[in-house]
């Protein structure tokens, strides 16, 4: 009875507050948590692409958050079980699903309906889940094989053509490191992290390891063993520098002292900050090539790029989606902040502004369009990933940095992967 | 006196009781400390029998003794207790050491040069863990690091070292960094200690003819021991508690090596979202806590 | 105006009882010093006086009023420390007017009082300077000021010149003696000192274990003390001890001879045995004297003094008597010699008791 | 002992001595050379170039000096300035309130008159030890529920847990070593125990509540975990875990910058660190000695 009467008053007391709404209605204020205002480089994109929604759209106002990168899949968990998320946030990787399975998320399938048609369908496929479409992809950054062919000719490899198989690799490294003692030959994550499961997962899938998601094998596999294997012989022959973040990687590669980086399609950005060099110049001096192929006579790769995602408590969903749709899919906005500010690639099947559609006219833009963004391969992301991930990736920093059996580390990821 | 006789002087309270229980003037302290430890320390308890991940929706469950159970077999739990040790008494026991040695180095340098060495052995302390932590990353670096390449320079080394990125280099490599910012610590309070030993018996010492060594071991380590055996237990529990250095320099890696509780438990919560889990590891940690404290009191003790 | 009653008095810390049923009366403008070695219990009686500690058993009075449970800031009293007190954050003038601001007495007042009392101790130079800046009888000064300015009741002074060397404490006994009369104040002073105590006290209280022994005028605890521990303990040199016993219905036999006693001495003795005879220094004569009491004796040691002498004499192993006499030129260490006794002036005390007879 | 010997004993010492100098100042230069060479690479590298600062093969000496890494900090997009001003209001905030709800506890225990003193001292020391993180989870559950999670006040409320106890600890140390007569006179002068304490006491061990306060803030400036874990929104982060979450971004680690950046996080605890550094050990170790 009390709580009726309790609600009762509630809905009087709103019916009062609705009443005196529309005076105010104008102004509505969404909450954005994202690292682009976190990060020096993109900082000012992210505030003026704001700014400029803000502009067209008067009766929004946007409360950016900065929330820094490796936190903001944390901090909208502990959000959601709060129950203060903001309205939008910007997410990627495995959080994107650590957030979908906590069921703190919106579907977005009502209000993207239309949007959805004039994306490539590749880049909202894989956040189409039984819970609906979770996430709305906002730029795409795939990882790829790039090289150096300064390095390549100075090894006496062919600078056009990077090596097309793992075997062909492990040779192509040793004349490199012959030719170039000092540099790093190929540059890869192995931090523990999250995200260093999700950039070497494609290299785990290429030797036909599948250590968890659907249809796992699990990691005492020959596949898992025959990886890690060779992850310890690239440590031993002096071919990777382990334990540094991939970022760590692009200032290396500009000043021309990496020869293969497993990195994502902004690097190309970085490397041009960094050295201030031009296009021509750029592809003169560096390529992207698939993954070699590994046992499964494939290579893969994995998908880097950020998506948005709207909070089921989210009081204002249609201001909210308003923004979503900005960001993701409003030409003005994709060149300002998703070409020229984050170095990705837009999620839109097709460009009406011709320079925007030219911006992304490029050898690296092609090569990852054509030949790279298809072996995509899907990642067990979901609330166990990074669990997984701190197990998975200290059995490969110990592959890589002890001399402990590989059987053994191994079966202790197994068991770790089993608790 | 007991509390607030001045203003109770006109009732005739007979002063034969006992002593008061508690002085007024704790029991703002005290409920402070019961608010932000007590308080968190008893859910804690109470978390540490539940399943409550907060990844999941569900409501935290009751699951008795299963986390602590767990723990028992938990091979990462007991790789890091042993970091910790290691990490520890390796960091305090070499700190003291070197703080004591520079101390005694320094002791009777005076003037303009003693002074600004004083100044610059210490200056180690005021660098936050967090710098601390981010320099010695960066000198540590296998490729781009200072420390490799002056090494190799030096023709000391052939092929730079992983340093950080060794399993059984990287926690030895995160201790020196740590020995660097604590070694100072030990410094000052060796150096005041021997500051504090009278002239007279120094001089009797030099009447006596008491050789360096015989001065060092017969009078001024006695004056040393105690402020060490404080120091250390200082330093001990400040770097139980230390968390920036580890997490920035190897978060724990490379594969556990360098785990260490305050890493794991922090994993735990806060990014599998364990919170049951994490608790319980609390509370073992908890009571190793207070049997080390009830040693140190007793040996403490037992000194006096 | 305080005439201070301590009746049945005790204290106890923790397990351990360090005063055992004190009574004293004190009376209003008395300068009465406590005096006894230390341990003796007198600053712990003090203190309970002052009402910093609280009494364990028993009761006090400042005249009617019973203040058990007055706490010391209630209490009208005064007191100077032995290591002063002295605040050293603040300035002379500071330090003295600390307690009138308390009282809520304005700036004038306030201002006139402290400068009187300076002048009065001869500090009016130094009214801005710190603690820290003063010599030992200045700070020494400035404690008493302190105590002046307030006008209290009762003044209390704790070892006060313990801390100065031995010329500036005469001196400042006398200034000690001139602020009570100016305060006519109701004053108690503790000292393990016992000249200082002769010098210095309208009456004196000896205490000894925790307990009052004697309260009495200097020249009643110097003529008649109450015990061996009183009578040892006033005078200087210090009485000399003589263990005897009864011989006979006129004698007391002693290690080194036979000595007679008064009718009136041996009724004193009654039936008791064994006893202490004591003997004050200027009571001894070297060399016989008719009609005195012979002992005969071993010379240890001469302290001159100038216009006099102290010869001190062993009569057996644990037997010393010193004799205080005009110099006499060629006395030396192991010289045997005969004392003379005036056993009209000798105490008699219990041996078992030590009480005196 | 002959003359001849004492001789011989006296050569010995002085040869002795001389190696014994030796060895002093060869100690004394290893001791400089590893106490200054971590801090000469934090400076020469915050004063290159970003290519130079990232090379393979290190500069020893940076070719060009260059301030732009510390201009990038003031001018550049991120709020340098806010991520100082944060870290030094909860800090400072901390330290004071850390220090001020410590002192009348502090007072009790050191003039400790009542039976739970011997308890309340062991407890504080015990609390003291108290492992950080244990306390992590459910005090993050407290702030949660009583919003106070992602503003300073929150962090201030961490920070106190550690720099509370400590606190006791210290000023008790410092409040020992006050004469009790001082108190003494001050009571019988006419004034009850807390005016005592503020107008006697405080004054008298105001050096070591600033050594106090000093530490606490170092300790809090130290403090990774908390704000981490406390402080959600960037804008609103100390500098330490700033330095940590912006730093290493989502595109590359800038070394340079994050030297700049560790330069000007350590100049301000150096500066307050040198103040006090005397009487720091004093009361560190006063209330260890004196306490049990």
């Amino acid at each position: 009875m009390a709580r009726i009467r309790m609600s009762r008053r509630v809905l009087m007391l709103s019916a009062a507050v609705f009443a005196a709404l529309p005076a105010m209605a104008q102004d509505i204020t969404l909450t954005f948590a994202n690292w682009a205002t976190a990060e020096a480089t993109t900082r000012d994109g992210m505030e003026q692409v704001i700014a400029r929604f803000e502009e067209a759209n008067p009766g929004i106002r946007i409360d950016s958050q900065a929330i820094a990168f490796p936190e903001i899949g944390r901090q909208m968990v502990l959000r959601i079980r709060s129950g203060n998320p903001p309205d939008v946030a910007q997410i990627a990787g495995n959080d994107t699903f650590l957030l979908a399975a906590s069921g703190g998320l919106q579907a977005l399938d009502d209000y993207a309906g239309e949007t959805l048609a004039t994306l490539k369908p590749g880049s909202y496929a894989p956040f189409q889940t039984e819970k609906g479409l979770v996430a709305m992809p906002w730029n795409q950054a795939p990882a790829g094989f790039w090289f150096s062919r300064d390095i390549l000719k100075g090894a006496g490899l062919d600078p056009d053509n990077p090596p097309a198989t793992i075997e062909d690799l492990n040779a192509a490294m040793a004349k490199v490191k012959e030719a170039y003692p000092d540099i790093i030959v190929l540059g890869m994550d192995t931090t523990n992290r999250a995200f260093s499961l999700q950039s070497n997962w494609p290299w785990m899938r290429a030797f036909g390891a599948l250590p968890i998601g659907e249809g796992a094998t699990g990691a005492d596999t020959p596949e898992m063993k025959a990886y890690l294997g060779w992850m310890r012989m690239l440590a031993q022959e002096g071919y990777i520098d382990p334990g540094r973040k991939i970022g760590e990687f692009r200032p290396l590669i500009a000043q021309g002292q990496v020869a293969f980086l497993w990195d994502q399609v902004l690097v190309q950005g970085v490397i041009q900050n960094a050295s201030g060099i031009d296009d021509a110049t750029f592809n003169a001096q560096f390529g992207v090539a698939p993954m070699p192929a590994g046992a499964l006579g494939s290579g893969y790769s994995f998908e880097g790029g950020h998506q948005l995602v709207m909070f089921d408590k989210s009081a204002q969903k249609d201001a909210a989606w308003k923004f979503i749709n900005y960001l993701a899919t409003d030409e003005a906005a994709a060149k300002l902040y998703t070409v020229d500010t984050n170095r990705s690639i837009p999620p839109a099947a097709s460009f009406a502004d011709p320079e925007l559609a030219a911006s992304l006219d490029t050898p690296v833009i092609e090569a990852f369009s054509t030949s790279i963004i298809p072996t995509i391969t899907p990642e067990p992301f979901g609330p166990d990933f990074a669990t997984a991930a701190t197990a998975i990736m200290a059995g490969v920093q110990e592959a890589v940095t002890s001399d402990r059996p590989i059987d053994d580390i191994a079966a202790d990821i197994q068991s770790q992967l089993d608790r | 006196m007991r509390p607030g006789a001045a203003k109770k002087a006109h009732l005739s309270r007979p002063m034969r009781g006992r002593a008061p229980l508690l002085d007024g003037m704790v029991v703002p302290t005290l409920i402070v400390l019961a608010l932000i430890i007590g308080y968190p320390v008893v859910s804690t308890l109470m978390l540490s029998v539940q399943q409550y991940d907060l990844i999941n929706d569900a409501a935290p469950s009751y699951v008795g003794m299963r986390n602590f159970s767990d723990i028992a077999s938990d091979q990462i739990f007991w790789t890091a207790v042993k970091n910790t040790l290691i990490y520890t008494f390796g960091t305090v026991f070499v700190a003291a050491f070197l703080g004591a040695a520079m101390a005694l180095m320094l002791e009777n340098l005076n003037g303009p040069f003693g002074n600004a060495a004083r100044a610059i052995v210490v200056s180690p302390w005021a660098v936050p863990f967090v710098v601390v932590a981010f320099l010695f990353r960066f000198i540590y670096m296998q490729k781009g690091g200072v420390l490799n390449a002056v090494l190799m320079h030096l023709g000391i080394i052939e092929a730079p070292i992983p340093w950080l990125n060794d399993s059984d280099l990287a926690l030895p490599a995160i201790i020196v960094a740590n020995i660097w910012t604590t070694t100072p610590f030990f410094f000052l309070l060796v150096a005041s200690s021997l500051s504090g030993i009278p002239d007279a018996v120094l001089e009797s010492a030099r009447v006596d003819r008491a050789g360096t060594w015989a001065t060092l071991y017969h009078i001024k380590l006695p004056y040393m021991r105690n402020p060490l055996v404080i120091g250390s237990l200082l330093m001990i529990i400040a770097n139980f508690n230390d968390f920036a250095k580890v997490w920035v320099m190897t978060q724990g890696g490379p594969g556990f090596s360098t785990t260490t509780l305050v890493v794991y438990v922090y994993r735990m919560a806060f990014e599998n979202f364990r919170l049951g889990y994490a608790s319980a590891l609390g509370v073992i940690w908890l009571i190793l806590l207070l049997v080390t404290a009830a040693l140190y009191f007793r040996l403490l003790r037992g000194r006096d | 105006m305080a005439d201070i009653r301590v009746a049945g008095v005790e204290k106890d810390y923790g397990a351990l009882t360090v005063l055992h049923d004190c009574n004293l009366e004190i009376r209003d403008n008395e300068f009465i010093v406590l005096v006894g070695p230390s341990g003796s219990g007198k600053t712990t009686l003090l203190r309970l006086i002052a009402g910093l500690e609280p009494i364990s058993r028993g009761d006090m009075y400042f005249d009617e009023t019973r203040v058990n449970d007055l706490d010391v800031s209630d209490r009208d009293i005064a007191m100077v420390f032995q290591n002063y007190g002295l605040y050293p954050h603040m300035s002379v003038f500071e330090n003295m007017a600390f307690s009138l601001r308390r009282r809520g007495l304005d700036r004038q007042q306030i201002d006139a009082k402290v400068r009187n009392a300076a002048e009065l101790l001869n500090l009016s130079d130094y009214l801005q300077r710190r603690p820290k800046q003063l010599s030992g009888g200045q700070r020494q000064r400035v404690a008493l000021g302190r105590a002046m300015v307030r006008d209290p009741e009762v003044f209390l002074l704790d070892e006060p010149l313990s801390n100065l060397d031995a010329q500036l404490r005469v001196q400042m006994r006398h200034e000690i003696l001139r602020v009570h009369q100016r305060v006519k104040a109701t004053a108690v002073y503790v000292t393990h000192d016992q000249v200082e105590a002769m010098t210095m006290g309208d009456r004196i209280v000896v205490m000894h274990q925790g307990r009052i022994q004697q309260v009495g005028t200097p020249e009643e605890l110097y003529d008649q003390p109450c015990n061996r521990f009183v009578a040892s303990f006033i005078g200087t040199p210090a009485m000399g001890f003589v263990a005897a016993r009864r011989a006979g219905e006129g004698g007391l036999g002693t290690a080194t001879g036979e000595v007679a006693i008064s009718a009136a001495q041996a009724q004193r003795i009654g039936a008791r045995g064994n006893l202490t005879i004591g003997i004050r220094p200027e009571h001894i004569t070297l060399g016989e004297v008719a009609g005195q009491a012979q002992l005969s004796a071993t010379v240890e040691m001469v302290e001159m003094l100038g216009a006099e002498q102290y010869v001190h004499c062993r009569l057996g192993p644990d037997e010393m008597l010193t004799a205080r006499m005009p110099r006499t030129a060629g006395l030396r260490p192991d010289q045997k010699v005969t004392l003379s006794i005036d056993m009209d002036a000798v105490h008699l005390f219990d041996a078992e008791t030590e009480a005196a007879l | 002992m002959t003359d001849a010997g004492r001789q011989g004993f006296r050569h010995r010492q002085s040869a002795g001595r001389r190696i014994g100098r030796g060895l002093q100042f060869a100690g004394l230069g290893f001791a400089l050379l590893w106490t200054l060479a971590p801090l000469y690479w934090m400076v020469a590298t915050s004063l290159k170039t970003e290519l130079e600062a990232t090379q393979l093969d290190p500069t020893l000496f940076p070719h060009s000096i260059t301030l732009q890494n510390y201009t990038g900090l003031a001018g550049g997009s991120l709020p340098f300035m806010q991520f100082f001003v944060n870290s030094v209001l909860t800090c400072l905030v901390a330290a004071i309130v850390a220090v001020v709800i410590a002192i009348p506890a502090a007072y009790a225990l050191s003039r400790a008159k009542f039976r739970a003193a011997s308890q309340v001292g062991y407890l504080i020391l015990i609390v003291r030890m108290f492992p950080m993180v244990v306390l992590l989870a459910p005090l993050y559950l407290i702030l949660l529920t009583t919003g106070l999670l992602d503003t300073h006040f929150g962090l201030i409320v961490g920070y106190t847990t550690f720099g509370l106890p400590f606190a006791v600890w210290m000023i008790k140390g410092f409040i020992d070593a006050v004469p009790i007569e001082i108190e003494e006179a001050a009571r019988v002068d006419g004034y009850p125990r807390w005016q005592i304490l503020l107008r006697i006491v405080v004054p008298l061990i105001y050096p070591g509540l600033i050594t106090t306060g000093i530490f606490v803030l170092m300790e809090a400036w130290n403090n990774l975990i908390y704000p981490l874990t406390f402080i959600t929104t960037l804008d609103k982060q100390t500098l330490p875990a700033a330095l940590q979450l912006t730093f290493t971004g989502q595109f590359k680690t800038d070394w340079g910058g994050m030297m700049a950046a560790s330069v000007v996080t350590t100049l301000p605890l150096m500066i307050a660190f040198f103040t006090v550094q005397r009487s720091m050990v004093r009361g560190l170790t006063a209330g260890s000695v004196t306490g049990t």
